[in-house]
């Protein structure tokens, strides 16, 4: 491939942009590449792990010198990886792993460690004791796994029960429905942990509207909405993964790989706990 | 005499590859009936949907009242007093018959539809054509002389100058076509006009003043009935003499093919008859006798109830049509363009499709096996088609019936089952499909032929049956049988049987 | 065959027996709502039915639209996205200050400008319902995500926005409103399709498209009209998810398509056209929505519920088969 | 009205003007290739090429069956799901020990199982396939997830997993293998609908049931047949997205059945049944292929993206239309 003289230019592929945990994601890169001088290049996978490959492999024919790769699921991701390496495309994964392949680096917040962060605050404010919801992401997504083995150790040690435990999608709308109907058999309900933001928006509603509102709400991201419902007092939490942050995290790492400096082969990215 | 109330000269219309009409004219008097005639695809249809607005002209000139019109469309010509009823049924089955007739002119009361009146003025007009039905009934619920009843009825509701009819008559049985003929002369004494067409000639000359002739899409000629027989008017359309109209065909009779024990279900009641290696055997009947659905019955089509049906000493137990072949009983439908044939696909895939088991394998349909019995076929009954590939629905419905019959010939039955043969069919192909009919009798094959044409009944036939209410009501060897006997049993009630 | 199902012009007093034979699907939702109250008692309390009655109300009215497309033989794949983009306008309307008034009539405008350009297209360019809508379906959700930039618009908690979000979370003589609108539309909707020239135009058109040009009326024009009430009532739905919401998702709706179509079908109308009863609709759209519910009281696991809900819409539907 | 498809048997010498009217939809591929590679020259490098071809492969495969159903006048929205649980079942037992052969014999055989009961069930149960397949595709997702516990069943690295690989991402004389495949599964439905019995009796099937089954034929037997190759060609689908990805996602194939639907649409099949080409469909197959991946190459934002597609969707079928 013949290269452009100009500006040098970054591939991101990024599994979803139907969700502004990502948009965020992707105005990170976006602003840093301006900022440090490159074109940046973004193609969306719908969700899809075929659609991930295909990307990557119409990434391969353009003149891209360097690859982001926010995999839809870290398994699958593998194939996409391999497809980068055979065209000696150097790839950093972004906020979702890939489980193999040749990666430079990997930039993300901890899902695992979120988790347990959620069951933790929890744990702190009920005395370890009481029924817990969980709502689930999209079943078979990483983040879901993640999430949940994080949190479900976490409240391992204490006495919790865990009540009910379903999925609505990463959706708002589920969110509300599921947790609509969850409420009608289960009236003791202590606290909710949901592995997003957009999940646990709608159970807060649906737990309002049935003057539930002392349920502890503990979201995933802190997404604007949910951040100003914590400081309102109506959602008791959020783990604040920093989307931004993590755009231009992987531009800098770009930037090193670029400048021919050595990158170290997982750059954390901070998670925090976003309460009242 | 007056100047014609309608005019029509020089129409052109062209379809891909077709030129339906080439220079056609036609004058319509106030006051009278004109039958349009001509052998099946002459052009007849096509001329009379340019009048009503389906279709546009090509070239040529209508005009009405003398003055020279546009028919932009069917609601143009509506509203310029022309009414049709076409040739096919075009009901909706799922609205009911009051809905049906007055379907776009809907009585309104504010809002909504004024339901009330239009089923009063619906049912006057039932009563006026002698249907004992309520105008609230589904149209799918009635049968198909019922539907074309209902047809009539649409045409008369709009109060038009110009009514056409093409082949109303088609699927009526005598006792209905005598009221449609009752309110034609009424229509008459109030001064409109009729176009009439039909491929009864029996019917033309009761009914109508003149007739005007259409051959392969040219104008041949008009002329006053009283100038006419049926053989001159037979030449001016197919352009030669026919010599004996229904040649029934005397076979050696040989052993039973076909016997019926006790046949019962929901439309038919114990039957019992047989039918003889080289006979024909004609099922006469009103419409909704249950002749359609006796014959389904036997085919496979319409589960039994209870009886036997036995073929050349073999009990069959025909639980789908696809039985009813493997046990060599074949059945050539009455509704050809509804279930016969298969409009999309093509002469040869119509004709073959019975029996594509005897010229393939899983894996491989013999092509040059499949082509030489449609040629053959092809040849043999005269079907005129510009190829085998021709889409069916393309051909005119005299060709159209052939295919239906040859496919069903092409299982090689020993019991031939028609049904209507030669419904909506020319004089020319008529004579044509009844000589397929009696070859196929002179192979020692057993023969039964639904049809509601007396004279087709009487002139084929070698015995005859009467079907009412679903039950036998008469049987007759053709040397005793006479219209009057025959209807005298098809009118015959629930009660009296 | 399908029941008969717009012959009902000459009896005004039903039976039991005669409602029963026409619309077969009660006797599903009656018996499904018979297990499942047996099985948890809290499944038959007022509250709950409310919220059956609030979720339901969604699909309800997307549907009730969608079963005017259906009988005339059509089908609607848009309606999702044309709830998600008249969400979005509403609520970016509303979160600039605009009344609630403006917010509501401008979605309204859209989603019958989106379905009057549906028809248009299916009438004028003679193409396949199916096609036609998938490309729309397609185009409106790209349109919705840049006007949104992928995130949701949010209301905040204004006077207005509390007040605007009573459409979907108030209640009127302590019915939820949404239901209350949702009995509303099927009322409408009812009287339309029995008693107007355009209610029996649509079973016309479905019924025999032919014969319906023949007798004289724009094919074309009933298009453009059932279009249009599915764009309207989707819109309307947009509305109610929104206010429920506080905010309008920019993936709000997807898939609501399919839901809509087994709600119709459920209800006994004919996808080949011309055969059904929108009061059919109303019912199979409170079957899927009991089902939800009733799975998610009965802490059925999520995987399971997919199962259990296919299971259930296809025996509902063979029962309906039978009971001919 | 539509093209006359199904009587081309007489002609062998085809020239270029016939091919264009039996294959309107070949301009607008034509148009759109030649319009893309003058934008980007990167764009027909034999590199790309293969990758569209690959690409297109998984919907092309899976649209081929698609094809014989809607070609009865069916409809089957549970390709998607057939294909996840065969891709799943298929790693399953790789991930086991097993051979290849026995994961993809096991992968076919279910495809053609639940394909068999969507036949059965439509043919025998009297359904609508719309809501019977849609039943389907609701119950064999849920299974998927609760066979997969809603987890990717990954193969690894061993060295079976890696010969595994070659069937999605390998070449056979430098063609991708997945084109290589996609060629043969066209060249065979081609020869079957043109050349046997069953193709005939497809055709009929969807022309008009009632006449098919007065000639003698068992339309349950076609129908059963027609799903069933949807069935097989879903599983080959999804062996081939498994092999590519070295794992099975159990949520594989989600939405792929509007993908399909829309390429034998776009290939001029009409939806009602009994008119469309086989060869059609691999053309519709590829303008969607090619658009999605011209659109990546040209840097289209991903938002716009959906808009161009369905746009250039209506587009060509609008063109088909016309050139009628
Ligand atoms: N829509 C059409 N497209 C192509 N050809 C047509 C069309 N309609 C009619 N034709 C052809 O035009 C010719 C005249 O047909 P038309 O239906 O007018 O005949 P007809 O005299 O009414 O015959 P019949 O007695 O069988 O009803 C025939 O060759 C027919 O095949
Ligand atoms: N689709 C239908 N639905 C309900 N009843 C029907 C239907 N078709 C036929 N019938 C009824 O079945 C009986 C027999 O009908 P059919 O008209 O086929 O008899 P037929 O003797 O063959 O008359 P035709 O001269 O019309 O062929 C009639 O009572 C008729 O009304
Ligand atoms: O981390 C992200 C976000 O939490 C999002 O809400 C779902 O996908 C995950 O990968
Ligand atoms: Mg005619
Ligand atoms: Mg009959």
């Amino acid at each position: 491939t013949t290269k452009d003289s100009g500006a040098k230019k970054i591939g991101l592929i990024v599994s979803t942009l139907n969700n502004p945990f990502f948009v965020d994601l992707k105005t990170g890169v976006e602003n840093k590449a301006k900022e440090l001088g490159y074109e940046v290049v973004v193609l969306d996978s719908q969700n899809d792990p075929a659609k991930e490959v295909s990307n990557m492999e119409d990434i391969s024919v353009k003149n891209v010198d360097i690859v982001l790769l926010n995999p839809v699921d870290s398994d699958s991701a593998i194939a996409s990886v391999m497809i980068a390496n055979n065209n000696d495309l150097p790839v950093i994964t972004v906020d979702r792993a890939a489980n193999g392949g040749k990666v430079l680096s990997h930039v993300a917040s901890d899902n695992i460690a979120g988790g347990k962060m959620a069951a933790d605050f929890l744990m702190d404010k009920l005395n370890k004791k009481g029924n817990i919801v969980e709502l689930e992401g999209i079943a078979g997504s990483s983040a879901t796994r993640d999430r949940g083995a994080g949190f479900e150790k976490g409240i391992k040690k204490s006495e919790f029960e865990l009540v009910a435990k379903q999925s609505a999608d990463f959706d708002r709308t589920k969110g509300l429905s599921v947790m609509e109907n969850i409420i009608q058999s289960k009236d003791n309900i202590d606290a909710v942990f949901a592995q997003n933001d957009e999940m646990a928006l709608g159970a807060q509603k649906a737990l309002e509207a049935a003057n539930m509102k002392n349920v502890l709400v503990v979201g995933f991201d802190a997404t604007e909405d949910a951040v100003e419902s914590v400081k309102k007092g109506k959602m008791a939490a959020t783990v604040a993964q920093q989307p931004i942050l993590i755009g231009e995290t992987a531009v800098d790492a770009v930037h090193n790989v670029l400048i021919g400096k050595d990158i170290d082969n997982y750059i954390p990215v901070e998670l925090k706990l976003i309460t009242k | 005499m007056k100047a014609p109330i309608l005019k029509m000269t020089n129409i052109v219309k062209e379809f891909p590859g077709v030129k339906a009409l080439d220079g056609v004219n036609l004058e319509l008097y106030e006051g009278t009936v004109m039958a349009l005639m001509g052998e099946n695809g002459a052009g007849k249809s096509t001329l009379m949907k340019i009048l009503s607005g389906v279709y546009k002209k090509d070239g040529g000139k209508i005009f009405y009242k003398g003055i020279e019109e546009d028919i932009k469309g069917p609601k143009d010509a509506t509203e310029k007093g022309i009414a049709i009823i076409h040739q096919e049924l075009n009901l909706l089955p799922d609205l009911s018959i009051g809905e049906n007739i007055f379907l776009g002119r809907e009585p309104k009361k504010g809002f909504r539809i004024d339901f009330t009146k239009l089923h009063e003025e619906s049912d006057k007009l039932l009563n006026k054509l002698n249907v004992n039905t309520s105008s609230k009934e589904l149209v799918k619920s009635l049968s198909i002389g019922q539907q074309q009843m209902i047809e009539i009825a649409k045409a008369l509701s709009l109060d038009a100058k110009i009514i056409i009819m093409d082949e109303p008559t088609d699927a009526l049985t005598d006792k209905e076509t005598e009221s449609l003929f009752k309110v034609i002369n009424e229509l008459k004494e109030e001064g409109k006009s009729i176009v009439y067409i039909s491929h009864r000639l029996k019917e033309i000359f009761e009914i109508c003043d003149s007739i005007t002739v259409l051959r392969d899409g040219k104008y041949v000629g008009k002329e006053k009935i009283e100038n006419l027989d049926e053989d001159k008017m037979i030449e001016m359309m197919v352009g030669r003499k026919l010599t004996d109209q229904f040649p029934r065909l005397d076979v050696k009779m040989g052993e039973n093919i076909l016997k019926v024990e006790n046949l019962n279900n929901e439309y038919v009641k114990d039957i019992n008859f047989e039918v003889k290696a080289g006979e024909i055997l004609g099922i006469s009947g009103l419409m909704g006798a249950g002749r359609t659905e006796l014959a389904k019955t036997i085919y496979g089509h319409i589960r039994k109830t209870s009886g036997n049906i036995i073929v050349k000493g073999k009990k069959v137990e025909a639980k789908s049509c696809k039985d009813g072949l493997k046990h060599r009983i074949a059945y050539v439908s009455e509704d050809r363009k509804g279930d016969g044939l298969i409009l999309d696909l093509s002469v040869k895939e119509n004709m073959t499709i019975s029996s594509l088991d005897r010229i393939s394998s899983l894996f491989k349909i013999n092509k040059k096996q499949e082509d030489e019995r449609v040629k053959s076929y092809i040849e043999r009954i005269r079907i005129k088609t510009p190829s085998q590939d021709q889409l069916i629905r393309n051909l005119s419905g005299g060709n159209q019936q052939k295919i239906a019959i040859a496919k069903a010939l092409m299982t090689h039955p020993d019991v031939l089952i028609l049904d209507e043969p030669t419904r909506g069919v020319d004089v020319g192909a008529k004579k044509e499909i009844y000589d397929l009919i009696n070859e196929f009798k002179s192979q020692g094959k057993a023969v039964i032929m639904i049809s509601s044409e007396m004279p087709e009944i009487l002139g084929l036939s070698d015995r005859i049956l009467v079907l009412s209410h679903g039950m036998i009501t008469g049987e007759f060897d053709i040397k005793d049988a006479t219209q009057e006997a025959i209807l005298k049993c098809a009118v015959e009630t629930k009660e009296a049987i | 065959m399908q029941s008969n199902c717009i012959q009902d012009t000459k009896s005004k007093n039903l039976d039991i027996k005669e409602l029963l034979v026409k619309y077969k699907s009660l006797v599903g939702l009656v018996l499904l709502v018979a297990v499942v109250s047996i099985l948890s008692p809290s499944f038959l309390s007022s509250k709950n039915i409310f919220n059956i009655l609030r979720q339901t109300s969604i699909n309800a009215i997307i549907a009730a639209g969608m079963t005017f497309v259906i009988l005339t033989g059509g089908i609607d794949l848009s309606v999702g996205s044309i709830l998600a983009i008249s969400g979005a306008v509403c609520a970016s309307l509303l979160a600039s200050g605009q009344s609630i008034a403006i917010g509501v009539l401008a979605s309204i405008i859209i989603g019958a400008g989106v379905g009057f350009l549906n028809g248009f297209i299916i009438s004028k360019g003679k193409l396949q319902p199916f096609i036609a809508t998938l490309a729309t379906m397609t185009v409106l959700r790209g349109l919705t995500l840049v006007f949104t930039d992928g995130k949701p618009i949010t209301l905040g908690s204004s006077d207005l926005a509390i007040n605007f979000g009573k459409i979907g979370g108030g209640e009127i003589l302590s019915i939820p409103t949404p239901a209350i609108i949702m009995i509303l539309v099927f009322a409408v909707c009812a009287y339309i399709l029995k008693n107007t020239k355009m209610g029996r135009y649509t079973y016309a058109l479905g019924s025999n498209e032919e014969a319906t040009k023949l007798s004289g009326l724009s094919t074309d024009k009933i298009k453009i009209w059932v279009y249009t009430i599915s764009g309207v009532l989707s819109a309307i739905a947009g509305i109610i998810i929104t206010s429920r919401l506080y905010s309008a998702q920019p993936t709000a709706g997807t898939g609501y398509e399919l839901d809509a179509i087994a709600a119709v079908v459920l209800g006994g109308t004919s996808l080949t056209g011309g055969k059904g009863k929108i009061g059919g609709t109303i019912i199979g759209a409170l079957i899927i929505g009991v089902l939800s519910n009733a799975l998610n009281i009965l802490d059925v696991s999520s995987y399971y519920q997919m199962m259990v809900k296919g299971v259930v819409i296809l025996i509902a539907v063979l029962l309906d088969r039978k009971s001919n």
